[in-house]
């Protein structure tokens, strides 16, 4: 039993670590989300000259073969930093999906380009209805010759607004929320008959609505199989859940440490905010809450390494406490820093923000919660 | 123990809604809901229509204008305004420096200032926190020098609502530095206009204009615009800590806005069901509504206890950190039902365009919410005082 | 509108204050709750005597004609004095439900009896099996001629080992959970065919399982209508809740006000424990928490005061306020009072017991809140 | 990173769970959960068969009859021998007074008192509490004067677990009152049968007799009794505290007592249905559940990271806050899930008499688990120490 990095890991992490040092102050960061890509392309080049880019592959296709364990090494930085290049869309999930398919065609022709950094991607899962329920798609595709007739709208597509590549979540029989009959379907973001309307969110990143109208995919181009695009999509969401909640546990970290430091700083009633009691029990709240969520992320990177048949039901737990505890380090870190935490030249308002992106994406704690219910108590 | 309106209660709340159905317009109420200029336009016109009717001022002497409300009335008048979604009065010029005036000024500054504020030909803002002095308010260091007949004023306020619009700020300076923090404190009058006055916005995390940064450098401020004695300034803002606590627990509009997000959870649906029949989400909704519901009459047994119209005391801390308290707990629903819509920003696009009805509001108010529990004196201030006051601790 | 207490209700509430100051120390209490009726019956004479035991009866049988707001100013007083004597149990459940019901014969025959304080009554609602459901009852009542005959067994039955009289729910027609076809049955407690178990709950009461074989009762026995109980239980139960909520509100009271004069005596590191501002402000949510709960009972009060129409959702939020609110100020009151908190011999324990009881009887705030989220959010 | 078991690590596993089974017998159950006497014998009776083993004492050293189990071994019995239900050894002995003696006693103690530990013919208790030092253990009163070859003892000790049953209890006494208070006060190890000790019960809220107040009325202490040197007592106490900490997070006891409750509430019906399909009890299952689940983890790193058997230092704070939260959150439910019968007092009666299993032994679960976030140094005092600590506050 352990629980440390090995050394290529840290290696890993600390090159992560210095490069947010070096290049990602807060201003950087601001102007880089300010790019009307939603992050600046010479640190998309950097990821691929330091070889980040090509973390999760298998070494058959010039990857680095990389596990949970070295994907949480370098979320856990990026957290800290507040890296805005997409990392997770176009590496962890449209990356992933292609990786997890055994399509080999689809894979010789994209993620070499997605290591070497000349691919943007996204993945298209969220309808207007569907909420949380990755198995709730509307988008039609019906088969037309050797083609498929894609129509329906995705929404809040990360990283739809840069991607050269989209993945879409479509049914392809079945009923609205069957998570039988889906199908994924791998398609140019300016092919005839995709409109795209993007927008930001409150953590800098850039999204995108995708709408379909008559989008012809020829059926070469579907990943996984037809009909059976949902076990591809739960096995990523998988993998992507725990490399967000990594990212998490790196924010909170932050928001811990200048949380602490700012309250030896500030000053009322003629002493340093440290010294009231009432607020060190609160910041003992907040280490707590920390430490318990890197625990239990800790467990969740193990069962994942072991492949352990509990893993759903630890994701779901990780995900839950990301979320809480996340909210009560975010809620205190701008408390406690009063009137600043309130304004946005300080980067405490835009760490929160990112927390709260990460604790909506994929279900919220609630909804997270009573998947573990499900998974844990149903008789 | 008897809540039921009388004859002549009841007549009045009919009363209210009907001048709230001619008055509260649709039309209105999107131009209120506008930024800047169209929103302040809007603003002051609702404040005319309640001038013309005589209820602008509650809580005034009837002699300046005022209306004297029994607290049932009172509680009538606001628990419609806000179900009909009617916004509250700028509080800066009728809540917060009115009461110091015809409490502590001159017949000269009654005569001069209540009359435009009731027409709402002045807007006022509030000149109190300082970068050093926030819940610490005595800590202030903005200083007035005596010069012939004027003060001569420096220094910085900061997280100045609306300072933007503001024709006047009513704030609190240091004319002495020897003796008790609290004494040496005066409190003036300051016409925006006056030279040496800098407005810095200050962009925060509700990426929305309401808090700024006002800088005082050699202002010039006529002694005639100081209320009551030097050095007592303390004493006379004191008076309205209170009342701003009490306000901003805002209890009637926490009603409303728990109606709005029951509607809206009925009609969101979450694999095939309504959100509202989610149990987890019921027990949110009903952890909120009873402590609200226990709230409202936390906040008419304070008020009853001080119909005399001497305004409540350290009471209103619990209603300052229960309301605001409750306040976030429906904001964080209301993000928490629009989902990944909770982190849309329009920029150029429109609720239309990107297809989600209240995303974008949802997050405003819970990014601005974030300030009810700092400003006003933080909710842990009001806990140290509720220790110290209330329980004797 | 006015939350004050009319003259009447002051002499009331004083002289309930004024017995329990003079009469009913500590000590006092430990050794009436001691006696094996489970209370002191000189007590309850002395209640009789000063009016008490008459409180909510109409002036038709001798009664006070109380309301709501009289219940509401005696119980806070005996809350505070922890008082064991069944007011509860023989004058609101045993005796309301005589007076709700419309059978004058029964009324006249035992109402007056309980103002005399010379007859002692309990209701048997509890079954193993039914949990917090009025509405689960499965001990049967078979006609037979002019009488009918009892068979099951219920439990936990609030002065059951003292009561002469009880009246008991059974089942005379429909399903076990139905709430038609209850009817409510008066019978002597040592009728043949009766047998009692009494033991104690931790707040000093003693209760008794009621085993009921072949008990024969005449049909003019039934209080209110056959098949049609549910309605009286309802009636009387919303009452008693009140009642019960207005007792915790006393305990409350008395808890915080204790728990804040130990702090100030108590020292630790040199000096008294309640200068350490995050017990400061542990002990301002606890007064919140109190102050909250005297609104919401104040706010039930006015509503059956006034028979408003959201009564019954006025009542659900009462209960869940005055369980969970009871629970921190309890727990905080033992834990802030540390190892003495834990002693038998300090009474801070045993009002926490009381409340713990209060909490549980007619459905704990859990129960209590589904049942408001009922009441209001069912479309 | 990595939880994986090695092969010799499951066939320690198999190992441990055959032990149990064989020896972990109902009957020896049945008469452990009795009082006094029966208790006193079944609890020897166990650890005998443990020491028998050679598993009763991990973390002592090998030559002292110890054993060296990795923390991952350690974990695999202590997971397993809680989710057969079996009860952890009483510390005071084992865990407490052990690890002083054979880190600071001299050659001739180590002789004298381990090998009556490990055979379980000393019962101990602990001597740290007094009426005026709960928490601040410092401010302890209770005096060692010497006089000759003896300390005369006088003073009193509270909340005794367990002395009504012990032969021996080690004490800290103060034997110099100049100086800052951590200083002069020694380690004294005192025979229970000695004259002039009183033991008076404390009869507690769970009504149920394991606190104790241990009065010294001019007890002869011999020298030989004193762990290490004189004054330096505070030290050698210190090292012990973080142990007790962490071991009051009883981590896989709870494990075992949400298993336990897990079907208890699959078999209470209300309403027709069974408890464990209700949202908010599964709500308040899970928010427990998932807590554990990290803290198992957070134990695991805080062992894994002190392999090197110093034992955990103030990260074990943590572990007792989040522990003994836990467990009271369990013994919360236990008593909600006995509705009715959480109040019942079994008296002359029985759980068959009544008819109801458990509620008895939830409510003396739950009044006692009071406790656990006061003793050991209460969770106030574990945020000071993190505050101070672990955040540098």
């Amino acid at each position: 039993m352990n629980f440390n990095l090995s050394e290529e890991q840290n290696m890993l992490k600390d090159s992560v670590a210095r490069f947010v040092q070096d290049e990602y102050d807060f201003e950087t960061r601001r102007s880089n989300a300010a790019n009307p890509l939603g992050f600046n392309p010479d640190n998309w080049q950097t990821f691929a000259e330091l070889g980040w880019l090509s973390i999760p592959f298998e070494e058959a296709y010039g990857g680095f073969g990389g596990g949970p364990t070295d994907v949480m090494a370098v979320m856990e930085e990026m957290g800290k930093g507040l890296v805005v290049e997409p990392f997770v869309a176009t590496v962890l999930m449209f990356g992933g999906l292609l990786s997890k398919s055994d399509n080999a065609a689809l894979k010789d022709a994209h993620i070499e380009k997605i290591i070497d950094g000349s691919l943007q991607g996204a993945f298209a899962y969220v309808e207007r209805q569907s909420r949380f329920e990755l198995a709730d798609v509307k988008t039609q595709a019906k088969r037309d010759g050797d083609d498929f007739v894609l129509n329906g709208e995705k929404t809040v597509v990360f990283n739809g607004a840069a991607a050269n590549k989209v993945i879409v979540s479509a049914r392809t029989s079945g009923k609205q929320c069957d998570e039988a009959g889906i199908t994924l379907f791998l398609i140019d973001a300016d092919a005839p008959g995709v409109q795209r309307t993007s927008y930001r969110l409150m953590d800098g990143q850039l999204v995108a609505n995708i709408k379909l109208t008559d989008v012809r995919v020829a059926a070469n181009q579907v990943v996984g199989e037809v009909d059976d695009g949902y076990k591809l999509i739960d096995a990523v969401v998988s993998d992507v859940t725990i490399a967000l909640c990594a990212e998490a546990m790196g924010i909170m970290q932050k928001l811990n440490t200048t949380t602490i430091e700012y309250t030896k700083t500030r000053q009322q009633f003629g002493v340093a905010i440290s010294s009231f009691q009432a607020l060190q029990h609160r910041m003992v709240d907040m280490f707590m809450a920390g430490e318990q969520a890197k625990s239990i992320l800790y467990r969740a990177v193990c069962a994942a390494e072991s492949g352990a048949d509990d893993l759903a039901k630890n994701i779901a737990a990780l995900k839950v406490m990301i979320g809480r505890n996340g909210k009560l380090i975010g809620d205190e870190a701008i408390q406690l820093h009063g009137g600043m935490g309130l304004t946005d030249e300080l980067d405490v308002g835009h760490y929160v923000k990112r927390l709260m992106m990460i604790n909506t994406t994929f279900g919220d704690a609630d909804y997270q919660q009573q998947k573990f219910n499900r998974l844990a108590y149903a008789e | 123990m008897d809540i039921t309106f009388s004859a002549e209660e009841s007549a009045f709340r009919d009363q209210v809604r009907e001048f709230l159905a001619e008055n509260w317009t649709e039309d209105l109420a999107r131009r209120i809901r506008g930024e800047d200029e169209e929103f302040k336009a809007a603003q002051i016109e609702w404040q005319n229509k309640l001038n013309d009717k005589g209820w602008l001022a509650p809580g005034w002497p009837v002699e300046h204008g005022g209306v004297a409300w029994s607290v049932t009335e009172n509680f009538i008048f606001e628990t419609e305004r806000s179900l009909a979604g009617a916004p509250d009065v700028v509080p800066f010029g009728l809540k917060m420096v009115a009461p110091v005036i015809y409490g502590f000024g001159n017949d000269e500054q009654k005569k001069r200032f209540l009359p435009r504020i009731l027409k709402s030909q002045d807007w006022w803002c509030q000149g109190y926190s300082e970068p050093g002095a926030g819940s610490d308010l005595a800590a202030l260091k903005t200083k007035a020098e005596l010069d012939g007949d004027d003060y001569i004023v420096n220094g910085a306020k900061v997280w100045t609502t609306y300072a933007q619009y503001a024709d006047w700020i009513f704030c609190l300076v240091r004319t002495d530095s020897s003796g008790k923090r609290q004494d040496g404190i005066s409190f003036l009058l300051i016409d925006m206009k006056s030279p040496g006055i800098t407005v810095n916005k200050i962009s925060s995390i509700d990426d929305h204009h309401s808090l700024n940064e006002v800088v005082f450098d050699n202002v010039r401020v006529p002694v005639a615009n100081r209320i009551g004695e030097q050095d007592k300034g303390w004493t006379y803002a004191k008076a309205l800590l209170a009342h701003e606590r009490t306000s901003i627990a805002a209890v009637a509009d926490s009603k409303r806005r728990l109606r709005d997000l029951r509607k809206l959870l009925s009609e969101e649906i979450s694999g095939g069901r309504p959100l509202l029949d989610d149990v987890q989400f019921q027990n949110r909704l009903s952890n909120t509504e009873i402590e609200l519901m226990a709230l409202e009459y936390t906040e008419l047994r304070v008020l009853a206890s001080t119909a005399d119209g001497k305004g409540p005391g350290v009471e209103s801390s619990l209603l300052k950190i229960k309301g605001t308290e409750i306040q976030q707990a429906i904001q964080q629903m209301y993000m928490d039902l629009a989902g990944y819509y909770s982190g849309v920003l329009h920029g150029d696009e429109t609720a239309e365009s990107i297809g989600h009805a209240f995303g974008h509001d949802a997050r405003k108010a819970y990014m601005y919410g974030r300030a009810a529990t700092i400003y006003g004196g933080s909710n842990e201030v009001q806990k140290n005082i509720t220790a110290k006051y209330v329980l004797g601790l």
